[in-house]
């Protein structure tokens, strides 16, 4: 998590923040999932004779709101790589810094 | 027009300017159909307010609070004598001023006429609404109104001049604005209200000495309007106005509304004795006298007739002010009364100069060598008024001097009655230079020859007597007879229009053990 | 750059203070008892005549006033729970047709001289009742498409706004 | 009932997907018409009757998820509708303009936009409230990139932080979550009380604070706002700055009040330091805006300082408490009116660019003559933002001074006013080059009105909606002081047991 | 077409050939089965997006194209939305709004109240396999599409086919026929 956030603020280079910022969310993601281990726990799917055995279910509510997370973050990534390739047809480069310069020096004073 | 009820008359006739504004937009097409609506406006609305004259005469106040604003606030008015001596006032100068406005314009061909007549309606429904008001967060919101829409008026000319003039304008009074909003606010976290009542509202219960005093000085800085010392100079530089403008702006609207405040801010807010006991009249008049002698100096230096007759105005202002900080009955009446006089008179100099400007093209006093065999009834108005400046008989600003020196005297402190006197000296000073100027002096000859192509320009048609040339000019003539002669008439007979049985009326309410 | 890193240096260090502050109050990793899996506490009350009336099914006034005070519905009865001494659940009455009219709500346990009353996490109705309720026996499908299923429908909604914005970005000359 | 609302939009966004384009803006306007209608039904229905709660898929919560609508739900659906409104309808001259090959999918986000502004506000579980931050973040961040250039930046500015704000909103939820064992906000208040000064509880706190000031884009996390408002399409930064920060602060507001109760908040500074950051906020994005040259980015700035005086408001809700302005109807109230007024001038600024393609302030000389209507709303916008009475901005500043008296803060009120100055100088530059100013060409002389300026108005469709903005600035001014809605508001004080004493 | 053709890779064709029914039906299988056993629609929806992916890099994205082309993209990405939300409102119209949105016991599939709750998941599965199915592949065909207009771009993993062959997308017909 610490390395996504550190990737997000520091790296120059666009896609770079975006795998930051997809490590930040796994690590998230990761947390919650944590959340619902339980000790012995089998995969949350009722069968009788797992009852029988007398196991106990991991928690199946952390999957649930992980699925929706996980789908969140794909279509932010999604969303995120076709901003970086309208830049790149923009600018013809991915690097914040000379994105920067050249939106200035491409006479869009009014920026 | 008459059985309107009477708790709806002040809305009505706030209505007037109101609706009359609207109008005006919708007819911008049409000049006379529009300058139209200004008059009829104008007159309704007069007739209105003098409608509420017996009751108030009568010694009972009329209040319509509309909707509550706050708890202890509500938005209303509340008419009593003094408020409706305002209104008349304003009332009554509008119509002669946009009668007079008429003729300037078109004299002129202003540009923009038609934003120029809205705002100017928007401004009396400002001065009025300032007047009715029945408490201090009511007065400020339509204050606001007032400035705001006087804005334009100001930097009417749109020359980057008058753009300073405006910015200027806008800043001092929008500054103000948020002093009064934050001494209304915290009257109203103290008092728990903000309506004015004659004993005022506010008293050492609430707090601090200190306290009260600091806030006072939020209250004057609040109505910066009044153009006091050291915060005068919008004044003198709002003067690139188109004359009926300054007219409006220093006779009427916008300065006596700041006066009016600190007029309200200390007999309705503060009340008499509170004064007294944190010895804040004192402080006052002698600020007041500080005002006065320092604007009659500057004004012995302008050589623009307008910028002179502006610093008199701030010199006769802060006479009113020192009147009420007298806090003698006879000091406030004087106060009271002056407000309406100095209206009629400034604004008789003020469309004296307007009209110098249109029939000659002129605007310092210097050029103005025989002026007055030129433009006879003009300049007779001019010295009517200049004499009523100096508080010379029989003209109405004898009366107000007279009580105010009355005043003077009860308060008990002869130092304010030397310094009134000087001032009046001082006005005597800086106005008989125009007269002379105007009357006595040979115009010297390539100054005829200046006049003659300037009449050539104007007229095409050379003649001595320039000021009845176009039937245009009737127009600018008649406000000038109409209010020079007030001016004399209110010195006659004092109660015309009541407007010193309302004074009279006033001061029973606020010195009420008298 | 130099500035943004020492910036992100800077938050991580702030980041990873917080969750070392956090980490001790964390359930632990895997425990069946955890809030999340089976129930957080409420508050205790200590054992007078609580644990006869328990015993005897019957709901004690107290236990209801003191749930009634913390805003909580009170238990409609009590029953104990087989073969465990000590421990009671709770049933609050509910409208949710056509299900049982009541629902197992609260766990009440004895410990030492204080009663330890806490609420059921709710995914215990699931896996509990899951496939009865709902005749699928994937419990992550039933509570991803019934029990939570307009977070399905609003993640739906998501990637679809995804697929837009995408084409909105990218795609030249099309019908859209 | 209420499901109406979301769940009309939702199906919209389908129909406009992939009918012929023509078609999509009419459909959507209906939609949003209807959903207006239905919220003013259900702000109705909540205020005579009392909230509402929908149980979705018949699952009693905490089981399930459920809406929950009260008083101050509500009310912010009605703004957010209304202000989503006037902007479609505003947006169909536009967009034909802006980007022609585009509109329908335009339409499309835009509907999924406000499907999940909608979302966020009608629900009462703090899971799903995350799902629909998302869907708006994402169709934001879409519609902000859609006009290409630099906007694509800003856009992706705007998403990087949007994510890492929401990634805190859902640790947040996490931590909650691994305390309580539950997602539903109702629920939470009532199973938190115990866990008050648990370290995990408190770090759930910071995230959700953290994440949600990034998205309303409090005082040193605003670095994405100014770019992102000022390339977006006009209407779309109207909703950025008018709604979509509003709901941002609505969700702060819910999470902050009614998952926490301000029984918490007592405990903590936090409400201090917002103040101290709305004060901030207030000053700095008003001097920045005075710097600004780019009319929307000054916009922007000056949206910043907004968010500041809400903020302000909110910190001061819990420790001022007398009846008309306590609580937390300062914060409501400037919630709506800074809806009104900055959707106004965005929509404004919009039509010069529309209209003449003008971005700066320099390029505004005599517009005021060539489009006078358009101008004339701006100034009514303008100087409400300086908070002249009887404008909305006014009635805002008034009750916020009060509160800050009142809550024994006076420095506050020292701010507030400075600020309104400062409003009084970028605002005034504008309106002066608008009207005085010349343009170059023409002499001092009395040129201007010989010289006939011929008009260059923008359409009806895009006028009528800037007028009905321009217009309720006065009318809403008005109303506030004549207290008209302020029972809605004292309701949600009520709620949340902000009580006052009358 | 600027980039410069690559040989066709036989292998990759021909197991990609064979290999897409089979992605196509074992993801039906998981949406179907997502109720039975560990599996949904997402999943399933990825997978079968996978599908397609896998056979524009096997062979070409305009074959890609005209296997799924836009229309059906847009049908498809909405019709699965549709059916999510119509599930939803059916609840509602057929127990006369006694019920509440997405209440899905109340669709008279059949008789027993559970029963139709797992249809009412079934088809809501299907529906979200539709939509993300649909989505993805629309996703990865526009980012894809841009990569060919001759632009480079780092972090996409499909960066490795050659340029449209038409012989190839000719004679795929039987690869993924079992597909529709």
């Amino acid at each position: 998590m610490m390395i996504g956030f550190y990737g997000i603020v520091a790296k120059d280079n666009l896609i770079k923040k975006i795998i930051g910022l997809n490590i930040f969310q796994t690590a998230i993601f990761l947390y919650f999932i944590s959340l619902g281990a339980v000790k012995g726990g089998t995969a949350p799917i009722v069968d009788e004779e797992i009852i029988r055995k007398g196991y106990v279910y991991a928690n199946p509510l952390p999957h649930v709101l992980i699925l929706t997370a996980i789908v969140v973050s794909v279509a932010t990534t999604a969303v995120a790589l076709s901003l970086v390739i309208r830049m790149y047809q923009e600018y013809g480069t991915i690097e914040e810094s000379e994105i920067i310069e050249k939106s200035s020096d491409k006479g869009m004073t009014w920026t | 027009m008459i059985d309107i009820p009477e708790y709806l008359r002040p809305v009505v006739a706030l209505g007037c300017p109101a609706l009359g504004s609207i109008f005006i937009l919708l007819f911008g097409r049409r000049p006379n159909l529009r300058e139209g609506v200004t008059l009829l406006a104008g007159l309704l609305q007069f007739l209105i307010v003098f409608s509420m004259v017996p009751t108030v005469m009568s010694g009972k106040t009329i209040q319509s609070y509309l909707f509550p604003i706050l708890p202890g606030i509500h938005f209303g008015f509340r008419v009593d004598a003094f408020g409706l001596m305002f209104a008349i006032t304003a009332s009554f100068l509008w119509i002669l001023v946009s009668i007079y406005s008429i003729g300037y314009m078109r004299a002129l061909q202003e540009h923009a006429q038609t934003r120029y007549y809205f705002c100017f309606a928007l401004a009396i429904f400002g001065a009025v609404g300032v007047a009715l008001s029945g408490n201090l967060v009511t007065m400020y919101i339509f204050y606001e109104i007032l400035t705001v829409s006087t804005y334009p008026l100001v930097a009417h000319e749109q020359s980057s001049e008058a753009l300073f003039a405006g910015r200027k304008y806008l800043a001092y009074l929008l500054t103000s604005g948020v002093f009064l909003l934050a001494a209304i606010v915290f009257t109203y976290s103290m008092a728990e209200t903000t309506d004015f009542s004659p004993k005022g509202i506010l008293s050492l219960a609430f707090s601090s000495r200190s306290t009260l005093i600091f806030l006072f000085v939020f209250f004057i800085l609040g109505f910066m309007k009044a153009a006091y010392f050291p915060c005068h100079s919008w004044l003198p530089t709002a003067m690139v106005a188109p004359t009926p403008v300054s007219a409006l702006l220093h006779a009427v609207a916008v300065v006596k509304a700041g006066v009016f405040g600190i007029v309200r801010t200390v007999c309705y807010i503060y009340g008499i004795d509170l004064m007294r006991d944190l010895g804040l009249g004192i402080m006052l008049a002698s600020f007041a006298a500080l005002t006065m002698i320092g604007a009659s100096l500057f004004a012995v230096a302008q050589d623009n007739l307008k910028k002179r007759l502006a610093y008199s105005t701030i010199s006769q202002l802060s006479f009113i002010i020192f009147g009420v900080a007298l806090l003698s009955p006879m000091g406030v009446t004087g106060a009271m009364i002056y407000i309406p006089f100095h209206g009629f008179m400034k604004i008789t100099l003020f469309l004296c100069a307007g009209a110098i400007l249109v029939a000659s093209g002129k605007k310092n006093i210097s050029e103005m060598a025989g002026i007055g065999r030129a433009m006879p009834i003009t300049m007779l108005a001019f010295t009517v008024g200049a004499l009523g400046m100096c508080g010379a008989p029989p003209v109405a600003g004898f009366i107000s001097k007279w009580f105010l020196a009355i005043g003077a005297i009860q308060s008990g402190q002869m130092v304010f009655l030397a310094l009134l006197l000087i001032a009046s000296l001082l006005d005597v000073v800086y106005f008989y230079p125009i007269i002379r100027t105007a009357f006595f002096e040979k115009m010297p000859q390539d100054e005829v020859l200046k006049e003659r192509e300037a009449k050539v320009a104007l007229f095409s048609k050379k003649t001595e007597i320039i000021e009845t040339r176009r039937p245009l000019y009737y127009f600018i003539l008649l406000p000038i007879a109409i209010t020079a002669s007030f001016s004399i008439l209110f010195c006659l007979f004092p109660d015309l229009f009541h407007i010193y049985g309302l004074a009279q009326a006033a001061i029973r309410d606020l010195f009420w053990r008298f | 750059m130099k500035s943004l890193r020492a910036i992100a240096l800077i938050l991580i260090i702030l980041l990873c203070g917080l969750f070392i502050y956090v980490a001790e109050d964390i359930p632990v990793f895997g425990d069946p008892e955890a809030p999340p899996i089976k129930s957080v506490k409420l508050f205790t009350m200590e054992v007078d005549q609580v644990v006869s009336l328990l015993d005897q099914h019957i709901v004690p006034e107290k236990l209801s006033r003191e749930l009634v005070k913390r805003g909580f519905p009170p238990p409609s009865h009590i029953e104990k729970i087989p073969s465990i001494d000590g421990e009671w659940n709770a049933f609050i009455a509910k409208e949710e047709p056509p299900y049982a009219k009541e629902e197992k709500y609260y766990w009440i346990k004895k410990e030492g001289n204080n009663v330890r009353v806490s609420r059921y996490a709710f995914v215990v109705r699931w896996i509990e009742k899951g496939l009865k309720e709902t005749a699928v026996p994937n419990m992550v499908t039933y509570g991803l498409a019934d029990y939570r299923g307009y977070d399905t429908l609003g993640e739906t909604t998501v990637i679809f706004a995804a697929g837009v914005s995408v084409i909105l970005l990218l795609r030249r000359r099309s019908r859209l | 009932m209420v499901v109406v609302v979301s769940l009309l939009s939702a199906i919209t966004i389908f129909i406009a997907g992939w009918i012929n384009r023509k078609t999509s803006c009419y459909i959507s306007i209906a939609t949003l018409l209807g959903q207006f209608i239905a919220s003013l039904f259900i702000l109705h229905h909540v205020m005579t009757i009392g909230p509402i709660y929908y149980r979705l898929g018949g699952w009693v919560p905490p089981w399930g998820i459920e809406y929950v609508m009260d008083a101050l739900n509500a009310y912010v659906l009605v703004i957010l509708l209304f202000l989503g409104l006037v902007c479609v309808i505003y947006s169909k001259r536009n967009i034909e303009h802006e980007l022609p090959q585009k509109v329908v999918s335009f339409y499309t986000i835009y509907q999924l936009l406000i499907t999940g502004l909608c979302g966020i506000t009608v629900t009462g579980d703090i899971f799903n409230m995350y799902v629909f931050i998302e869907i708006t973040s994402l169709s934001a961040y879409a519609l902000i990139a859609s006009r290409g250039k630099i906007a694509l930046k800003a856009s992706f500015t705007y998403l990087v932080l949007g994510s890492i704000g929401a990634c805190f909103f859902l640790l947040g939820i996490g931590f909650l979550y691994a305390i309580t064992g539950s997602l539903n906000i109702r629920d939470l208040s009532l199973l938190l009380p115990p866990f008050y000064g648990n370290k995990v509880v408190l770090a759930a706190f910071v995230f959700f604070i953290v994440g949600l000031s990034i998205k309303m884009a409090l005082f040193p996390l605003h670095t994405w706002l100014p770019d992102a408002h000022a390339f977006a399409p006009a209407e779309i930064s109207a909703m950025l700055s008018g709604i979509i920060i509003e709901v941002a602060t609505y969700a702060f507001i819910r999470v902050a009040f009614s998952v926490f109760t301000p029984r918490f908040l007592r405990l903590l500074p936090v409400f201090d330091i917002l103040c101290w950051l709305g004060a901030a906020a207030i000053i700095i994005g008003s001097i920045l805006a005075i710097t600004q040259v780019n009319l929307k980015r000054m916009l922007a700035y000056s949206s910043v300082a907004n968010m500041g005086y809400i903020v302000l408001a909110l910190g001061l809700s819990i420790s001022a408490r007398t009846a008309p302005w306590g609580g937390l109807n300062p914060a409501l109230m400037h919630i709506l009116n800074h809806a009104l007024m900055k959707g106004c001038l965005f929509l404004v600024a919009g039509a010069f660019i529309y209209k003449a393609d003008l971005w700066y302030i320099t390029d505004f000389q005599g517009l005021g003559k060539k489009m006078p209507y358009t101008c004339a709303a701006f100034v009514i916008a303008a100087i409400s933002m300086i908070g002249v009475p009887p404008s909305v901005g006014f009635a805002s500043k008034l009750y916020m001074i009060l509160a800050s008296i009142e809550s024994g803060k006076p420095i506050f009120v020292a701010v507030l006013l400075i600020s309104s100055l400062l409003n009084l100088v970028y605002f005034w530059r504008i309106i002066e080059t608008m009207y005085m100013k010349r343009a170059e060409g023409e002499n001092h002389s009395h040129a201007s009105h010989k010289a006939h300026v011929q008009r260059a108005e923008v359409p009806l469709g895009m006028l009528l909606p800037i007028w009905v903005l321009a217009s309720l600035c006065i009318i809403m001014g008005i109303l506030w002081l004549a207290n008209v809605p302020t029972p809605i508001l004292n309701q949600v004080n009520a709620m949340f047991r902000l009580d006052m004493m009358p | 077409m600027k980039e410069k053709q690559k040989e066709r890779n036989v292998v990759v064709e021909t197991v990609a050939r064979v290999i897409i029914p089979f992605i196509q039906l074992f993801a039906l299988y998981v949406i179907i089965h997502g109720a039975g056993g560990p599996g949904g629609g997402f999943q399933g929806g990825v997978v079968f997006a996978s599908a397609f992916i896998l056979y524009v890099i096997a062979f070409s994205l305009a074959g890609g194209r005209e296997r799924f082309p836009e229309s059906a993209n847009t049908i498809f990405s909405s019709l699965g939305l549709y059916i999510y939300a119509g599930i939803g409102l059916l609840a509602i119209i057929f127990s006369l709004g006694a019920a509440q949105y997405l209440n899905y016991g109340f669709i008279p599939f059949t008789s027993h109240f559970e029963e139709n709750r797992a249809l009412g998941m079934d088809f809501v599965e299907m529906g979200i396999g539709i939509t993300v199915m649909a989505i993805t592949a629309s996703i990865f065909f526009d980012l894809a599409q841009k990569e060919r207009n001759g632009k480079e771009e780092e972090g996409e993993g499909s960066r490795s086919w050659n340029g449209s062959s038409q012989k190839s997308s000719q004679n795929t017909t039987t690869g993924s026929s079992s597909s529709s």
